[in-house]
């Protein structure tokens, strides 16, 4: 077993990625992500990490160095936030459909303007539709997890892969933290081998112009590998779960057995939730909570699954879609919703927005809105919730 | 001055290799002038070389699907930023050497093609970051001047009067109102191990060049004078003509800066041809009045007098 | 689980006090937390920092707005900010202070609920060399509290501080013995 | 043949979209966008090269004998090769239909 240690997350993090012995690391600082890449700069600099650290002038340049070390066979690591994703934006999709291994981690915050530097969601959502593997960590421990599971993920489905943290809220806190021996870590994550990468023994083109007789085909390919890459995600849980004993999945549920209503939450607010239900729970108020682990390729069976008996849910979503129909994790809910006989009324709030805090009242008072949701005319939209009249 | 390069005593055109390593078969216009010394780079450099080009003529005549003219390994990520792409195939190559996943002793170079869009205007950021680091890699801008690829747009590299679509010679406005950008003076600013100009005309020279950038430990840069017939309005049989004319008129001045420090002027134009010869092989000139040109005329007297003088005065030591 | 807030100024190390008090009580065994104020303050400014301590797992990640125990490292900051505001009955306040209990009473605005006082400008000026009071106040705050095993913050001081960590630890168990407490 | 002409079963595509086979575009002929094309004269060529290495195509290949004779299938009819002889011995002829 591993060492329970106190450390900052961001410092845990950092740690877990060298255990992954990556052999590039590229990134340009921006609050809240800084202290990880800081701390993988001292492992280089140290020589605890055998790697190349590339001091980048952007974003943009971060994950283009990425991409370029990536298609070389290199494993690679950055990590970034809010501007610094939006700077970075134009390389995602190039990244994902050149299927390259490459991992991020983003520390959750707002984007401008106003400028923000707190967290909530509006910054990886922008990113929703490009083709990487999304998951969401609740605390540290999980934030560890998720990045030995995301090597792992992304080098058997070859897609990139950007593990979700809560900027501040997680990455500043210094907390428990299991870190795996290195010798499991080893065995969880072998050596990067790639069939095709850039090789003058093995000349390949990358990047070539799609015309119109192949772009969809291309588009398609890659689709499929990355609806594919759902089993990837679940079967690199459940090898996980066999090393530490930890286990994980993408949807996951907190008494949800009997729960007449729910709330649908993403990241580290989740576990806040949790003591809300508790407490309602001691009340005798049949309240359950669903977190989404998985955000993309999108659980939708699993969804359905975890929504058992409940009559309503409260989608709480952290980030705007201006003039949608929802926050997108209640567009999301609402769409796979459609198909399914199971069809709860689905209240979508969005809220914790740049940094506000969400406390154990506010909840009591989104499982309040839940129950009196349920008799109430359905309604396709969303409301802001914490804002000041 | 580096040993590398005094020891370097020119490629013999007769060992020259006959292999070409970008296939025929692509797209170029003809009588490219821009594919012609990107050609010509890699018959210097061979087969152990990954090349990474910024969108832009040269990437999609060489890349249509499912057809590549690269007989070696190449990628294509966007427009900006090959010279970061480069930057991590750099690292991840001395990553990967260190751990034994690449022979140590193999070497492999890592060339990009960029134009002057890519380079002069939305890459220049990336440029300078890449330079800056120190990686090992040559970066070669095949200059046309323009936004060829787009249809033929004002760039940072575009000439002073010359007509784009979006600088165009206008009954009020007269063309492109501002000067080339010297990008040559901020790429030597980085005081990297090798800068040079060329033009493929004088393609022992060119050759020579991309030896050396490929000899030095570290980020090598070649601008090299790239005719485009389409979007100049010149003959494409012309092509070699302008590649002379646009030095033997001292618009384009030959030269290298090693490290920052030393000049060294590789043609000194003695009696220069007077620039009217040169432009009036364009369509994207034929509108210059005469006190235009005589403008023009006496802007490159000043720049190749500046140059020349820079290679007077920071000469390397004679060993 | 118990809840503390710690107030500084920029660049006094208050965010380090809350670490050491969150590693020293995970090291214990117990769970812990520790957090800045995610503020663009800078040096100087006042600043809070934050820690719980809990002998089950941890699943909140609100900020702190009623805390156990207030603890203050700059005695010049009860004049401008209302150190003990939130503070649950039966809490403590823990000041640097070199006033008598009825003078801090009085600077606090009247505050009659649990207090500690301890002259940690003095000790760190004697022990350290600087007034930098962080880690003076880690002892106040075991004497007053009891929340931590004095042997694992003092481990948790050498492996923080290193070559520093001796006159730190000699400070900080000044600090243990001499901080007063009152009701 | 149709997967010359880019058109294949998405599941025939590496991935990532990557050409697996390098320098492939011979399989184009651009020969077919000259109008006119280089002829040389044997008695004139001093076997320089120099048609071959200013050709952009490149389209020139040595032959046994040493002369670089122009390969019309990728030929694109620029007259560079022309031009820059120092012998004059390539002259450009229309092509005729």
């Amino acid at each position: 077993m591993g060492k329970r240690v106190a450390k900052e997350v961001s410092i845990a993090v950092a740690d877990a990625v060298a255990q992954c012995k990556v052999d590039v690391v590229s990134a340009y600082p921006i609050t809240p992500q800084t202290h990880i890449v800081e701390h993988l700069a001292d492992l280089v600099n140290n020589g605890e990490l055998d790697a190349e650290y590339i001091p980048v002038e952007s974003e943009h340049a971060a994950m283009s160095a990425c991409i370029g070390a990536a298609a070389t066979g290199a494993r690679t690591f950055t990590s970034t936030a809010a501007q610094g994703l939006l700077f970075m934006y134009e390389m995602l999709p190039i990244a994902s459909a050149f299927r390259l291994p490459i991992v991020m981690v983003i520390a959750n915050r707002a984007i401008s303007a106003p400028i923000s530097i707190w967290n909530d969601h509006g910054d990886v959502m922008t990113m929703r539709d490009l083709g990487w593997i999304q998951t969401f960590a609740e605390n540290g421990q999980e934030a560890v997890d998720l990045v030995y599971h995301a090597y792992r993920v992304a080098e058997k489905a070859m897609l990139p892969v950007a593990v979700n943290l809560d900027g501040f809220i997680v990455t500043h806190v210094v907390e428990p933290v299991e870190l795996l021996d290195q010798e499991l870590v080893d065995k969880y994550i072998p050596p990067l081998k790639m069939k095709h990468k850039l090789d003058p023994k093995k000349p390949i083109t990358i990047g070539a112009i799609g015309v119109p007789e192949i772009y969809t085909e291309a588009r398609k390919a890659q689709d499929e590998a990355f609806k594919a890459s759902y089993k990837v995600v679940v079967k690199a849980w459940q090898e996980f779960e066999k090393i530490s004993g930890r286990r994980y999945q993408p949807i996951e549920t907190y008494k949800m057995e009997d729960a007449e209503v729910a709330l649908v939450i993403m990241g580290s607010l989740a576990e806040t939730a949790m003591n809300t239900v508790d407490a309602l729970r001691e009340k005798g108020k049949k309240v359950g909570l669903i977190r989404i682990r998985l955000w993309r390729p999108f659980p939708t069976q699993d969804f359905i699954k975890a929504l058992g008996k409940v009559k309503a849910i409260t989608v709480f979503d952290r980030a705007l879609s201006h003039g949608a129909t929802g926050g997108p994790v209640g567009i999301e809910v609402r769409s796979a919703l459609y198909q399914s006989n199971k069809r709860p009324k689905v209240l979508n709030l969005i809220g914790a927005l740049g940094g506000r805090d969400v406390t154990t009242e506010d909840f009591e008072e989104l499982f309040d809105r839940t129950f009196s949701f349920i008799k109430a005319k359905p309604r396709f939209a969303y409301e802001i919730f914490g804002a000041k009249e | 001055m580096r040993p590398e390069l005094a020891k370097f005593k020119g490629l013999n055109i007769k060992e020259l290799p006959k292999e070409d390593w970008i296939a025929p078969g692509h797209r170029a216009c003809q009588g490219c002038g821009t594919v012609l010394p990107l050609k010509l780079a890699l018959k210097v450099l061979g087969p152990n070389t990954i090349a990474v080009s910024s969108t832009g003529c040269m990437e999609i005549i060489t890349s249509p699907f499912p057809f590549t003219s690269w007989k070696i390994p190449w990628i294509h990520v966007a427009f900006e930023n090959s010279a970061t792409v480069a930057s991590g195939i750099d690292s991840a190559i001395k990553a990967l050497k260190r751990k034994g996943k690449i022979p140590k002793r193999e070497k492999i170079n890592i060339v990009v093609f960029a134009g002057d869009g890519a380079t002069f205007d939305i890459g220049l950021q990336f440029v300078s970051g890449a330079l800056e680091r120190g990686h090992n890699f040559i970066y070669i801008c095949l200059d046309n001047e323009a936004y060829m690829n787009t249809g033929v747009q004002r760039s940072g590299g575009t000439p002073f009067l010359a007509h784009t679509t979006t600088s165009p010679a206008g009954k009020v406005i007269h063309g492109n109102i501002t000067w080339k950008k010297n990008l040559d003076g901020i790429i030597a600013a980085h005081n990297i191990p090798y800068f040079a100009t060329a033009s493929p005309a004088f393609y022992m020279d060119y050759m020579n060049k991309v030896k050396k950038a490929s000899l030095v430990e570290g980020p090598a840069f070649i601008h090299v004078y790239s005719p485009c017939p389409t979007g100049w309005g010149s003959k494409g049989e012309d092509t070699i003509k302008l590649c002379k004319l646009i030095v033997e008129t001292r618009i384009f001045p030959l030269y290298e800066v090693i490290d920052g420090k030393y000049y060294i002027l590789n043609r000194k134009v003695d009696k220069p041809k007077p620039v009217e010869e040169y432009l009036k092989l364009q369509r994207r000139f034929r509108h210059l009045k005469p006190e235009e040109i005589e403008m023009i005329q006496k802007r490159v007297n000043e720049d190749y007098e500046r140059i020349a003088k820079m290679c007077e005065v920071f000469a390397p030591p004679k060993d | 689980m118990i809840e503390i807030r710690l107030h500084g100024r920029g660049g006094q190390g208050g965010v380090t006090s809350a670490e050491l008090i969150a590693i020293a009580a995970i090291n214990q065994g117990k769970y812990a937390q520790a957090f800045p104020s995610f503020g663009p303050e800078r040096r100087g400014a006042p600043v809070q920092a934050f820690a719980r301590i809990s002998d089950s797992r941890i699943r909140t990640r609100e900020k702190i707005y009623h805390p156990d125990v207030v603890l203050v490292l700059d005695a010049s900051l009860p004049k401008i900010v209302n150190v003990t505001a939130g503070l649950k009955d039966g809490g403590i306040a823990i000041l640097n202070s070199s006033h008598s209990e009825g003078e801090v009473r009085k600077m606090l605005g009247g505050y009659k609920g649990r207090l500690a006082i301890v002259d940690a400008n003095k000790i760190a000026l004697e022990e350290i060399g600087v007034p930098i009071t962080n880690t003076t106040m880690l002892g106040a705050f075991i004497a007053a509290t009891g929340l931590v095993d004095p042997a694992y913050m003092e481990a948790a001081l050498k492996e923080r501080f290193g070559k520093l960590a001796e006159k730190n630890i000699k400070a900080f168990q000044r600090a243990i013995k001499e901080t007063k407490i009152y009701g | 043949m149709l997967k010359d002409q880019g058109l294949m079963s998405w599941k025939e595509l590496a991935p990532g979209m990557y050409i697996l086979e390098p320098g492939n575009s011979v399989k184009f002929k651009t020969g077919d966008w000259k109008s006119h094309k280089p002829v040389l004269d044997k008695e004139k060529c001093i076997k320089c090269g120099q048609c071959y290495l200013m050709c952009p195509e490149p389209a020139y290949e040595e032959n046994e004998e040493g002369y670089f004779i122009c390969n019309l299938n990728y030929c694109k009819g620029c007259g560079i090769c022309a031009a820059i002889c120092p012998k004059g011995a390539i002259t450009m002829v229309l092509e005729e239909a």
